[in-house]
């Protein structure tokens, strides 16, 4: 095991997988001598070359439609939109093309690309500081992966880059320095599964349900609660959005009967929201509380600091809506 | 050519009187009048090459061979259709003929064929792309990115459109700052020709041009075909936009009885056998209806098949103590 | 009053407002010479003439910038884009552009504008038969409307077209040729205020919400679960999903106990499942079932008549919704 | 504009620095090096002609006659800064002084510009709209719908590429399948011109010109400033991918030292009043910083003002059986 940064395992399942597939490329804006704007492309050009690795004009919607239609022409094309907020520009596409085209052809052909992309903030202002997921989770046709961790951005890509439905992969800007172990070839090549979520901590008072940045928030909020509170969270990953874990998550609040979602998406109409339909419909009975969200409050995040700081739902947050439930 | 083209416009008057039953619903759009497009371009090109156009695309699936039963069974939504009834007239496709099918959000398969090229590019394939679609998409964005992408990287599609002065009710003035949109092709230093879209013969050679241009490597070629739908946008349009006299004399340039006339000047074939020709392309299009018409419709408990390529079942997946892992990071 | 048709009323609106504030234009796709894809703007250009009835290219992201930039410099653009599906091509520009102006420069300027467009269904393959409502009402600075009557139809316009903010209006196309009463000139103009549901039934066992086509669903199911199980439902008329009239579904759910909300949006994601994680929050003691959802089922329409008539919701999914919680 | 140039310059020298000292977050994108396109085009039109850039947007504040101190609030993140700190340093802007803003959404104040434009042309104000963005842009389909509409509509609005070889770390090659951005105003039939973005003059002459013609009623003009920016894309821009040498070539060009050459050799200034400008620049700069630094933050209790220009709070609706009716349909 190697402890690696979530942007090196990014890059290294990109790597790993060119290397082990010729049909697969890459292609987006300032992927190549600019490294990508959060640098997770960087060298590949160097190794690949731009037939590989393709420097693409600032054109979401095309890009997402060339890659479409090179999957169709027999490569493995895996794009990387710059952050979520352009692709709205692609969205389209995605939901139009990529999503359906295996449905309304009647089966004749899969799209298998991957479209790779950034949610974060860090007052980057109102038009850049957006999460989507929820979005892209509700199309059928679509599977969308949210890694929390190193070793799930590795196994996740490519696991997504090797399926043959599109995946939008949603990294997180804020996550891109953290470390943690990576199998290394020694144990396979570190694959994780399309659709399972993970029980990564185990307990017995509330569960505690994130992905992406927010897994590694209710963790914290979790050792909080255990320490000032007694309070036993069990914490589950849900690494991938759609098609969603639900007996992980119904498992577990069997067990815990209270239920806490974690996003930085908007409130109304999130992805919390959708998770918490499903839930309220499996578990209601199971349920001793409502179910809560933390989340994004509706507001465009402003750039100044200090407004910014107030809205970014954080671990305390987490902590105050587990003690709300207590 | 002559019975391809005398394929589509019997198909499509077969379509019309189906629509009017009401056993074809949704949008139809007819492409009578414009038969030697799809196929004097198609007929350029080799077998090979792949094919995209837009909903108007009952003439690229002809003209590429695809079965007019199986054509007809998936306007009448069935499961023999050529998408099993999935994807209904907008949306014929048979990839196994390197048909990519009909694509009804405007403009959006511009950009696919671009990428398709690519992936021949890439493979070091010898087919080329054609990509079919109106006047009226090239006002959109997506014309653009993707005629830049082609252009940028030299890859080997043939852009076709097809100018038939109209975007649905829109007429060519009122959508585009330019009435040839050959003049689009500049922006990008992108070769073009226009040609004559009443005549299958002009289009055959300004897309057999094309396509060698294509195919030795020199990049995407724009062409411009003019040409004219006789009748509405879909069937729903009550076509109050365009007067009788414009239609009437574009109906005088009807590229079948030219192209006839022609073979019959050039001794390609006699007049009889022309009218040989249309009877049995009747008989084939009367055995089309009547195969859709029988044909079953779709398994109920199929609706959601073909949603994924690779479905996961979340409620099977076995998950238990063993996935417990830590975390780092 | 007048029995007018629902298309009727909303061409009344754009033509009374066009009428009394010279600074509103209509631009779209094929509005002129065609009327407009559902014929709701036939007729206006020969009264306003091109430069207030504008033809554009099929260009629907340029259309909402375009229309944004014209709000900004004084006029009150109403925008048709010809089918929700088509509005993922602008959506880029409602939700970076036209909900965040006001806010994003500090309250300079608004963007007086609305998008009128249309859901619906009716074999018109898996890209036409979609309906986003859930997306648009996530968006903080969109105010989202969805009339089920002719009088809400011209009613709501009214307030749309005379909003300061961007206002994102979904007419469906199966509902343009039903009719109903639409007060005339004598009874004032008729707006209705954005933001207000409506109690359109009065009952005590359970309460339907829906808007738009499922509203009239919703009230047909009432009638027949009253005759056939003398179940009294209360149906609620959401009219405006955002800013959501929150208080009138509370109330309604404190007398009845049992809430089903009725959507044609898929399940997951969609707009139910929002409203669905509000209402569980204000109204978890108040309940005595689980909130029941009528939604699409998460499949890509299909176009054939015997696929499709299988997902359309319909007033017998809500029947049997209803039945369930007995 | 000797002087405006140099508070741009100075502008972002500090804005830099207070980056690096963790005083202004996010993106910051410096116009340093690109000082003479805004403005030589903002002072070749009137001062109600409208503006809108792109997120590289300091320089078109300044050149607006905006308040350095209220911009650099604004980029402190600030109660005072002009648009309160909600919009930062991509979303300067100032409507009062018809500077419309940054747009950070690459291409998107395209078609919004046209929009500002008709409104002009449909109210019968005199305005022009100067719409400034970069050649990156111009690979978007946005940048193509917005060009098409005001062809279309021949609508007063001067489209205004800073063309500086680069977006973002693509260069031109890599980006666009034409070298000279004019080529692109072809497929609009679009007039044209190019300038020579380093020289403020150029830029003037060239945008005088294009604004007359828009003003005349004769519709959109293309002009393309051929220039370079001196720092990164933005601060966080490592710089890889362009070579040392070329750097050092523009820079030899700046625009600053040869407005300054220019007005000496002319005795327009002498080389003490240049001095002179410098020196008083620099001091409303620091002056501007200190504000900044100085100013209040946002108070916490509006974060959620401004989502609406008319908030309704449904909470506060009254509802009650008054509004019980029936519905027909
Ligand atoms: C993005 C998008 N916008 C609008 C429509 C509705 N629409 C369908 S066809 C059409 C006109 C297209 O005209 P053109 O490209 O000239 O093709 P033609 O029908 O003339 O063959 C329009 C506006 C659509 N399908 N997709
Ligand atoms: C739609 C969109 N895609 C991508 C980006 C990220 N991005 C910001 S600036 C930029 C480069 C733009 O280059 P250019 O238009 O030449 O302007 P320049 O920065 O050179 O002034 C990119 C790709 C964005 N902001 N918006
Ligand atoms: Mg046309
Ligand atoms: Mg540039």
């Amino acid at each position: 095991m190697a402890e690696i940064s979530y942007r090196q395992a990014v890059r290294d399942a990109m790597r790993e997988e060119m290397m082990r597939d010729p049909r697969v490329i890459l292609m987006g804006e300032s992927i190549t001598g600019y490294g990508g704007s959060y640098a997770v492309t960087k060298g590949l050009i160097d190794e690949f070359g731009p037939k590989r690795v393709m420097e693409t004009p600032i054109a979401e919607a095309g890009i997402v439609g060339f890659a479409v239609g090179a999957a169709m022409g027999g490569l493995i094309p895996v794009a990387e939109l710059m952050t979520v907020n352009f692709a709205l520009l692609a969205l389209d596409q995605v939901v139009n093309s990529a999503a359906k085209f295996h449905y309304m052809f009647g089966g004749q052909w899969s799209v298998p690309m991957v479209v790779r992309t950034v949610s974060g903030f860090g007052q980057l202002g109102p038009t850049h500081s957006q999460s989507f997921e929820g979005w892209f989770a509700s199309v059928p046709g679509l599977k969308v992966v949210m890694p929390a961790t190193p070793a799930d951005a590795k196994g996740l890509l490519l696991a997504a880059i090797r399926d043959p439905d599109p995946v939008i992969f949603i990294e997180h800007s804020l996550l891109y320095s953290t470390r943690g172990e990576v199998p290394g070839p020694a144990l396979g090549d570190g694959e994780v599964p399309i659709g399972q979520a993970k029980v990564v901590r185990e307990g017995s008072d509330v569960t505690l349900v994130g992905y992406s940045r927010m897994l590694l928030q209710a963790l914290h909020a979790a050792e909080v609660l255990e320490r000032e509170d007694g309070i036993s969270c069990e914490v589950v990953d849900l690494r991938t959005l759609r098609p969603l874990d639900y007996p992980t998550v119904v498992n577990s609040v069997r067990r815990t009967h209270r239920l806490v979602l974690c996003g930085e998406d908007w409130r109304t109409g999130g992805f919390g929201a959708s998770l918490l339909s499903e839930m309220q419909d499996r578990c209601f009975d199971d349920l001793d509380a409502p179910i809560q969200r933390v989340a994004m409050r509706d507001i465009p995040l402003p750039y100044s600091r200090e407004l910014e700081r107030l809205l970014i739902p954080s671990s305390e947050d987490i902590v105050t809506a587990v003690r709300r439930l207590s | 050519m002559y019975r391809r083209m005398v394929q589509i416009r019997h198909f499509e008057e077969h379509a019309a009187e189906a629509y009017a039953q009401a056993k074809v619903g949704g949008f139809l759009h007819l492409y009578i009048g414009e038969e030697a497009v799809a196929v004097g371009a198609i007929a350029a090109v080799r077998e090979e090459d792949h094919v995209l156009g837009h909903y108007r695309d009952h003439g690229y699936a002809l003209a590429k061979g695809c079965d007019p039963k199986a054509c007809m069974a998936e306007l009448f939504g069935r499961e023999t259709g050529l998408c099993h009834g999935r994807g209904g007239s907008m949306h014929l496709a048979e990839a196994a003929r390197h048909y990519w099918g009909g694509y009804a959000i405007v403009g959006s398969h511009i950009p696919i064929g671009a990428g398709m090229a690519y992936a021949m590019q890439y493979l070091e394939q010898p087919e080329v792309v054609l990509d079919f679609f109106g006047d009226g998409a090239t006002g959109n964005g997506i014309f653009h990115e993707g005629l830049n992408m082609a252009a940028l990287w030299n890859l080997p599609v043939v852009f076709i459109c097809e100018n038939n002065l109209y975007g649905m009710g829109a007429t060519l003035a009122e959508e585009s700052p330019v009435r040839d949109m050959i003049i689009k092709a500049e922006g990008y230093t992108m070769p073009s020709v226009q040609c004559d879209g009443m005549d299958v013969l002009s289009v055959y050679e300004a897309v057999q041009k094309a396509a060698a241009h294509c195919r030795s490597g020199q990049g995407p070629y724009f062409v411009e075909a003019l040409t004219y739908r006789f009748r509405g946008h879909s069937m729903a349009d009550p076509e109050l936009y365009r007067d009788k006299d414009e239609v009437t004399r574009w109906k005088a340039l009807d590229p079948i009885p030219k192209f006839g006339e022609f073979c019959v000047e050039h001794r390609i074939s006699s007049e009889q056998e022309l009218a040989q020709v249309k009877e049995e392309v009747e008989a084939e299009m009367l055995e089309a209806v009547r195969f859709a018409d029988q044909s079953p419709w779709p398994d109920p408990a199929t609706v959601d098949q073909w949603i994924y390529a690779k479905p996961i079942d979340p409620e099977a997946i076995a998950t238990g103590p063993d996935q417990l892992s830590s975390v780092e990071g």
